[in-house]
This record gives C-alpha cells, sequence and structure tokens, in this order.
C-alpha cells in the first residue's frame, strides 16, 4: 500500500498555505510532518482526510480496498477530540465503532488497551484532557483503518500515555498501515521526516 | 442537636433517616381524614358538589407560592452563606412546587368547566399561576442544563430570588390586564366568608399537604445528596486509576 | 444501516440527558403561546379565531430556534469531521441527523399542542386538526432549518443569522399549515387540498434538504 | 357519600388527578433513592473510596 500526493496546492482563505508539495508513504511507514506553526501540517491532515479541498494536485491511495476512497479508509485525529461529554466513555466509543463501521473491534477491549478499563460507564464530561486524548486513541484501535492522519497526537499525553501510544502506532505500522503525523515534538518512532514551510 | 450539625450534610442525611417514617406517617393520616372530611362536606348552594374540588384546589394553589418561597430562602441561603445544603434544598423543591402548581391549574380548570363553560378562562388568577408554572419549567430547565451543581445553584438561586420579586408584579400586572380586558368579575372560588363546615376540612387538606410537601422535599433533598455524592465519587474514580 | 440508526441513537441519547435541549423547545413553544393572550386580549372567540396562527407561530420559532445547534455543537467537538469521513453518504448522515431531532424536539411539541390548545379555547376536533398538521408539518421544518443550520456552520455564525436565512424558507409551510387547520375549524376551503399540498411541502424537503446541507457542509468545511 | 349531583365526573377527576401525581411524586423520590443506594453501592464495590475514608454507602 502507497500513499502519494504530487504537486499539491492549498489555498485557505485567499491565503496560498503551501504550493507544489510532494510527499509518499509506503506500508509500515510513519511520515512526520514538522515545521513551524502556520506552515500548513494541518491543512495537509485535513486534506488527505478529504476535509480540505486541494487547489490543485492529488492524493492518491495505491493498494487499498478498490470501492473505498481515501477519507473512508483514513483516521483522524485532530485536536478536537470528538467526544460529547453527556455520553459514557463506553457509549462514545460504541457509537464511533458502529458509525464509522468496516472491521471494528471489541469495546471494552480497546478501552483498556488505552488505559481506561476503570472509567468505561463515567461520563466522558469527568475525563482529564490526558483522559480525553487516550478516548480518542481508542477510536484508532476500535475501527481498522490502514492510513492515521495523527495531528499533534502526544499532546496532553503524560509519559505514560506516550510510551502506551508508541506501542500502538509500533503494532499499527507492523500489521502493514500509514502513519502521517504532524508534530513539534519527537514521535518516540522511526519516521521519515516531510519539512514545511520556510522552503519556498 | 444545633443548626450547625444540621448544616452537615451527613448529620442530615441520619436525621432524615429517623424523621421520614413518622413524617410520611402524620401526612398519610391527615390526608385521609381530610378526605373524608371533604367527602362528608355539604354542597355550595351556588356551586354545588364542584366545591368539593376547592378542598384539593386551594391546598396545591397555596402550596404553590409557599414553595417559591422556600426555594428563595434557599437561594439566600446559596448566595449568602454559600451553603451547599441549601443548593440541594432549591433544587430538590423546584419539580415537586412545579407538580403542586400543575395540580393547582388543573383543578382550577376542572372547576371552571361546569362554572364557566369552558376549560380555560384567562382569569387574573388562573393566569397568574400559569406563569408561576412556566417559571418553575424555567427553573428545572436551568437546573438540567448546567452539569457542575454548584455553578447551576447560583445561577438558580438568582433566578429564583428575580422570580420572587417579580411574581408580585406580574400578578399586578395581570389583574390589571385581566379587568382591562373584562369589567365583569367572574364568580371567584371561595369567597369572603367561608362557612364552617368547608373551612375544617379546607384546613386539614392543607396542613396534610403541607406535609406531604416536607416529607417529599426531605426524602428529595437525601436524594440530591446522594446523587452528589455519587458525582463526586466518579470523578475520583476517572483520576484514581489513571495510570 | 447500522451507522445510521447508531447516529439517530446518539443524537436522541444526548438531547435527552442533562445539557441536551429537547424539552426546553416544548417550554419555550408554551411560553410562547402564553404570551400571546397578553397581547391580544383574553377574548376567548379571538383566541379560538387565531389559535391555529398562534400554535403554528409558536412551534415554528420553537423549531428554528432549537435547530441552531443541529450542527454547531458536532462542530465545535470535531465530530462533524469524522461524519463527514465516514462510510455513509453524508446525504443519509444529514437525513439522519434532522430525524433524530425532529424525533427529540419536534415531536414534543406535537404532543404539547393539546394542552395548548385548551388555553386557546380551541375544541376538540380543532385541536387535532391543528395536532395533525403540525405532524404532517414540522418535518418539513426541521428539514428546510437544516440547511439553514449547515449554512451557518460553515459560515461560523449561528443563532440569528439562521432565523434570517430559515424563516423565509418556511413561509409555504407556514402558509399551508395554518390554512389546513383554519380549513379544518372553519372552512370554506376544504381541508384535503392544503393539507396535501403540505404534505408535498414535507416530501420535497425531505429530498432537497439532507442534499443542500450536504452540499454545503462538504464544501464549507476548513 | 353525599351525591355528587350533576358535576361528579368533574369532582372525581379532580381527585384522581391530584392522587395520581402524589403518588408519581411518590415514586419518582422512591425510585431515585433506590438508583443512588445502587449507584453508591457499586461504586464502593469497584473500590472507589470518600475522602473521609467512610464507606460510600453509609448515611449515618
Amino acid at each position: 500500500m502507497r500513499l502519494s500526493g504530487r504537486q499539491i496546492d492549498c489555498i485557505r482563505g485567499g491565503r496560498g498555505v503551501f504550493s507544489g508539495l510532494d510527499f509518499e508513504a509506503s506500508s509500515g511507514e510513519v511520515l512526520a510532518v514538522v515545521g513551524p506553526n502556520g506552515s500548513g501540517k494541518t491543512s495537509l491532515l485535513r486534506l488527505i482526510a478529504g476535509l480540505l479541498v486541494p487547489a490543485g494536485g492529488s492524493v492518491v491511495l495505491e493498494g487499498g480496498e478498490a470501492e473505498l476512497t481515501l477519507p473512508e479508509q483514513s483516521h483522524y485525529l485532530g485536536h478536537r477530540d470528538a467526544l460529547k461529554p453527556a455520553l459514557s466513555v463506553h457509549e462514545n466509543l460504541s457509537f464511533w465503532r458502529d458509525f464509522l463501521g468496516g472491521k471494528v473491534g471489541d469495546v471494552s477491549q480497546c478501552l483498556t488497551a488505552v488505559g481506561l478499563g476503570h472509567a468505561t460507564h463515567l461520563p466522558a464530561a469527568y475525563l482529564s484532557a490526558g483522559q480525553r486524548r487516550r478516548l480518542s486513541i481508542a477510536r484508532l484501535l476500535v475501527v481498522r483503518r490502514p492510513v492515521w492522519l495523527l495531528d499533534e497526537p502526544t499532546s496532553a499525553l503524560d509519559t505514560a500515555g506516550q510510551d502506551l501510544f508508541v506501542g500502538i502506532m509500533r503494532d499499527h505500522l507492523a500489521g502493514g498501515g500509514i502513519i502521517i503525523a504532524a508534530t513539534h515534538a519527537p514521535l518516540g518512532i522511526g519516521a521519515r521526516e516531510l519539512r514545511m514551510g520556510g522552503g519556498k | 442537636m444545633t443548626l450547625i450539625d444540621l448544616a452537615n450534610p451527613t448529620k442530615f442525611l441520619s436525621l432524615t433517616a429517623r424523621v421520614l417514617p413518622w413524617l410520611a406517617g402524620a401526612t398519610a393520616i391527615l390526608l385521609l381524614v381530610g378526605f373524608y372530611q371533604a367527602a362528608m362536606a355539604p354542597d355550595d348552594y351556588q356551586q354545588g358538589a364542584t366545591v368539593k374540588i376547592m378542598f384539593v384546589h386551594v391546598p396545591n394553589a397555596w402550596l404553590a407560592m409557599f414553595v417559591w418561597g422556600v426555594m428563595s430562602l434557599a437561594a439566600l441561603g446559596t448566595l449568602v452563606w454559600r451553603h451547599p445544603l441549601a443548593d440541594v434544598a432549591a433544587k430538590a423543591a423546584a419539580p415537586i412546587g412545579a407538580a403542586f402548581t400543575f395540580l393547582a391549574l388543573v383543578t382550577g380548570s376542572l372547576w371552571g368547566r361546569p362554572m364557566w363553560g369552558t376549560y380555560w378562562e384567562w382569569d387574573a388568577r388562573l393566569t397568574s399561576v400559569l406563569i408561576l408554572f412556566l417559571m418553575y419549567l424555567g427553573l428545572m430547565a436551568l437546573w438540567r442544563a448546567v452539569d457542575d451543581p454548584s455553578r447551576a445553584a447560583r445561577a438558580a438561586a438568582v433566578l429564583t430570588l428575580v422570580g420572587a420579586i417579580n411574581l408580585p408584579i406580574i400578578k399586578f400586572s395581570v389583574d390589571w390586564w385581566n379587568t382591562l380586558h373584562q369589567p365583569a368579575a367572574v364568580l371567584r372560588m371561595g369567597g369572603p366568608s367561608l362557612d364552617k363546615a368547608f373551612l375544617i376540612p379546607l384546613l386539614v387538606m392543607a396542613v396534610g399537604f403541607s406535609l406531604l410537601f416536607v416529607t417529599l422535599h426531605l426524602a428529595a433533598m437525601r436524594n440530591e445528596i446522594l446523587r452528589r455524592r455519587v458525582r463526586s465519587l466518579q470523578m475520583m474514580q476517572a483520576s484514581q486509576q489513571a495510570a | 444501516m447500522t451507522a445510521l440508526a447508531a447516529l439517530i441513537r446518539r443524537d436522541i441519547k444526548i438531547a435527552l440527558r442533562v445539557g441536551g435541549g429537547a424539552l426546553i423547545g416544548v417550554l419555550f413553544f408554551l411560553t410562547v403561546t402564553v404570551l400571546m393572550p397578553f397581547a391580544i386580549g383574553p377574548d376567548l372567540a379571538l383566541l379560538t379565531r387565531l389559535g391555529p396562527a398562534i400554535l403554528w407561530l409558536g412551534a415554528l420559532l420553537a423549531s428554528l430556534l432549537m435547530l441552531d445547534r443541529l450542527f454547531t455543537a458536532d462542530h465545535e467537538d470535531g465530530s462533524l469531521d469524522l461524519i463527514v469521513m465516514g462510510r455513509a453518504p453524508l446525504e443519509l448522515a444529514c437525513a439522519a441527523k434532522a430525524l433524530a431531532h425532529w424525533l427529540a424536539a419536534g415531536v414534543p411539541l406535537i404532543v404539547a399542542t393539546p394542552a395548548l390548545g385548551l388555553l386557546l379555547n380551541l375544541d376538540a376536533a380543532a385541536t387535532s386538526a391543528v395536532a395533525l398538521t403540525l405532524l404532517v408539518g414540522t418535518p418539513a421544518l426541521t428539514f428546510t432549518g437544516m440547511i439553514g443550520a449547515a449554512l451557518a456552520v460553515t459560515l461560523h455564525r449561528g443563532g440569528l443569522l439562521l432565523a434570517v436565512l430559515v424563516l423565509p424558507l418556511s413561509i409555504p409551510v407556514l402558509i399551508f399549515g395554518v390554512a389546513a387547520s383554519q380549513a379544518a375549524i372553519s372552512g370554506p376551503l376544504s381541508f384535503g387540498t392544503p393539507f396535501s399540498i403540505l404534505c408535498a411541502l414535507s416530501l420535497v424537503s425531505l429530498v432537497v434538504g439532507p442534499f443542500a446541507a450536504a452540499a454545503s457542509l462538504r464544501h464549507g468545511l476548513d | 357519600m353525599t351525591s355528587l349531583g350533576p358535576y361528579a365526573s368533574f369532582v372525581v377527576t379532580s381527585y384522581a388527578l391530584v392522587a395520581a401525581i402524589v403518588l408519581i411524586l411518590i415514586g419518582w423520590v422512591a425510585l431515585d433513592y433506590r438508583r443512588q443506594k445502587e449507584r453508591l453501592r457499586e461504586l464502593e464495590a469497584s473500590g472507589v473510596t470518600r475522602r473521609s475514608g467512610r464507606q460510600a454507602t453509609d448515611i449515618r
């Protein structure tokens, strides 16, 4: 499986964020998108996720499931964690499992895997920022999708959480997954760098 | 047991556990006696048997206002002394007050059907009670809208006090509005002089319903304290085993 | 199908839990209706005549105000991004959200109508006529209002802008809803004609609403 | 019991409604109490303790 972008232009609010961007990542590979604030890291991820329309160029996934689009084979983990405080931890995760569909796993197991096994029936409102992030990460586990688009995934996580997350990413890569992560801090895992901005 | 002791939620719970059965028993007895006397009361020469509706209508209408008074006192406790038990008292009273107000409205309307020929007349009293009912519902909506109980308590306290000041103004305006449109006064409930045969069952019922309120209020306050305990324990559970 | 059912279940759950707004809509409906006689006067004959119009206006405003949060809440916490990325077509997801909204917020309005009919001195036949037209007409309000809600999300503005966008769109529903209820109460028109037009409006909005909302969400997210 | 005359249905409906609403209130309070107790017991079973170290279900 290979994810590649050719000559991508991105314009937001009339301002050119980046142009002529090329990248590629194959199965088992991490592409770390680095660069200063405003260089378009988040825009690139949202563009791959199909949430932004590129002004030029294209992104292609080769070797995926033919009848599905790229966004339907991607997980997007953004700054906002897509959790409803009124629902319990379990309800939040099982909603996303049912809604996103495809190959799904067991909700309780995934919650235990991210260290939330004790809190399954508590309202998500009671979780701390780090725990909310863990719950978002559980979403990556409960629904199997080959491409992970992660925006600052380790922010708000404590050291134990970061170690846990590195393990989760390793498993995903070993299963032939692709990870594209926008990050300031080192991910703790071997990655190819895509440097954004500055080089115009 | 001093007042300070009462203010401690745990002490309050133990007191409630001891008092509630007696209160419930007294309430049941008074309401049964009141019901018997109401059934035995003679018909009114003007209103016929519908006068019996008064025996449940008047206590409910009086409680509708009394409960708002209780909540206003609790609101003062919340705002001035910032006491959590006052929050609990205010929150527990709202649904009970709303239920009594609803009953006052419905019994009033059932009394009005044979008297006026319609279920609803925009009579000054009924209309004021209807507005009171809306305010109760608004207050309950406010309690439900905010997840953090102490924040909700302060907002609800402000609304309760503003309501307490506003209620007489609303009553006055509605009276004025009503006389403006309807110079002919409709037949009013009760009347200035009340025969003893009606007064005694009415009083017994009034005391009975008041006791019912006290009983329900204490029980609801106990539930609310337990609910808060559950909430804080859940929050502790969320953080305790985070590692 | 499980995806859409899950979405409907989730939205209804959120609406009914603490902090959800389902019952506040009914309270608003009640309050607006009770306010009307203070402006018009307590003349029962007049209120009877105006009753259907008052109820329809109240229901229209109530359902409009509740629509504000339809997409905004999901947009703010990032859920909308994931809904767009789901395998369910966005049009169907929008329809599911609108259906959940109607079930949680629209149906209570219809249930409350008889009590309000009593206050406005409508008899049983008139009240049921109004309730029936609301049952048929409120889906149209929700599904056309959804277009405004989607636009409000993409423009990052809600509230009054939504009202200004959506109110003109709901004029036909209001016209035929009130006309049908009036026809049922006093004539002279037959009930069937305006009622069938109201049904047709609802059916059209069921189709147009989701497509327009999905289109505006797709092009407006950033 | 004296006869209630032509308006019997209104009187009976009033009393029945009052009884029904009061019973609903009592039922709500009782059910709520049982539910909170149940939750406290579950929380205690899962090993969460109060700051004061007392039992969660202890109301004395």
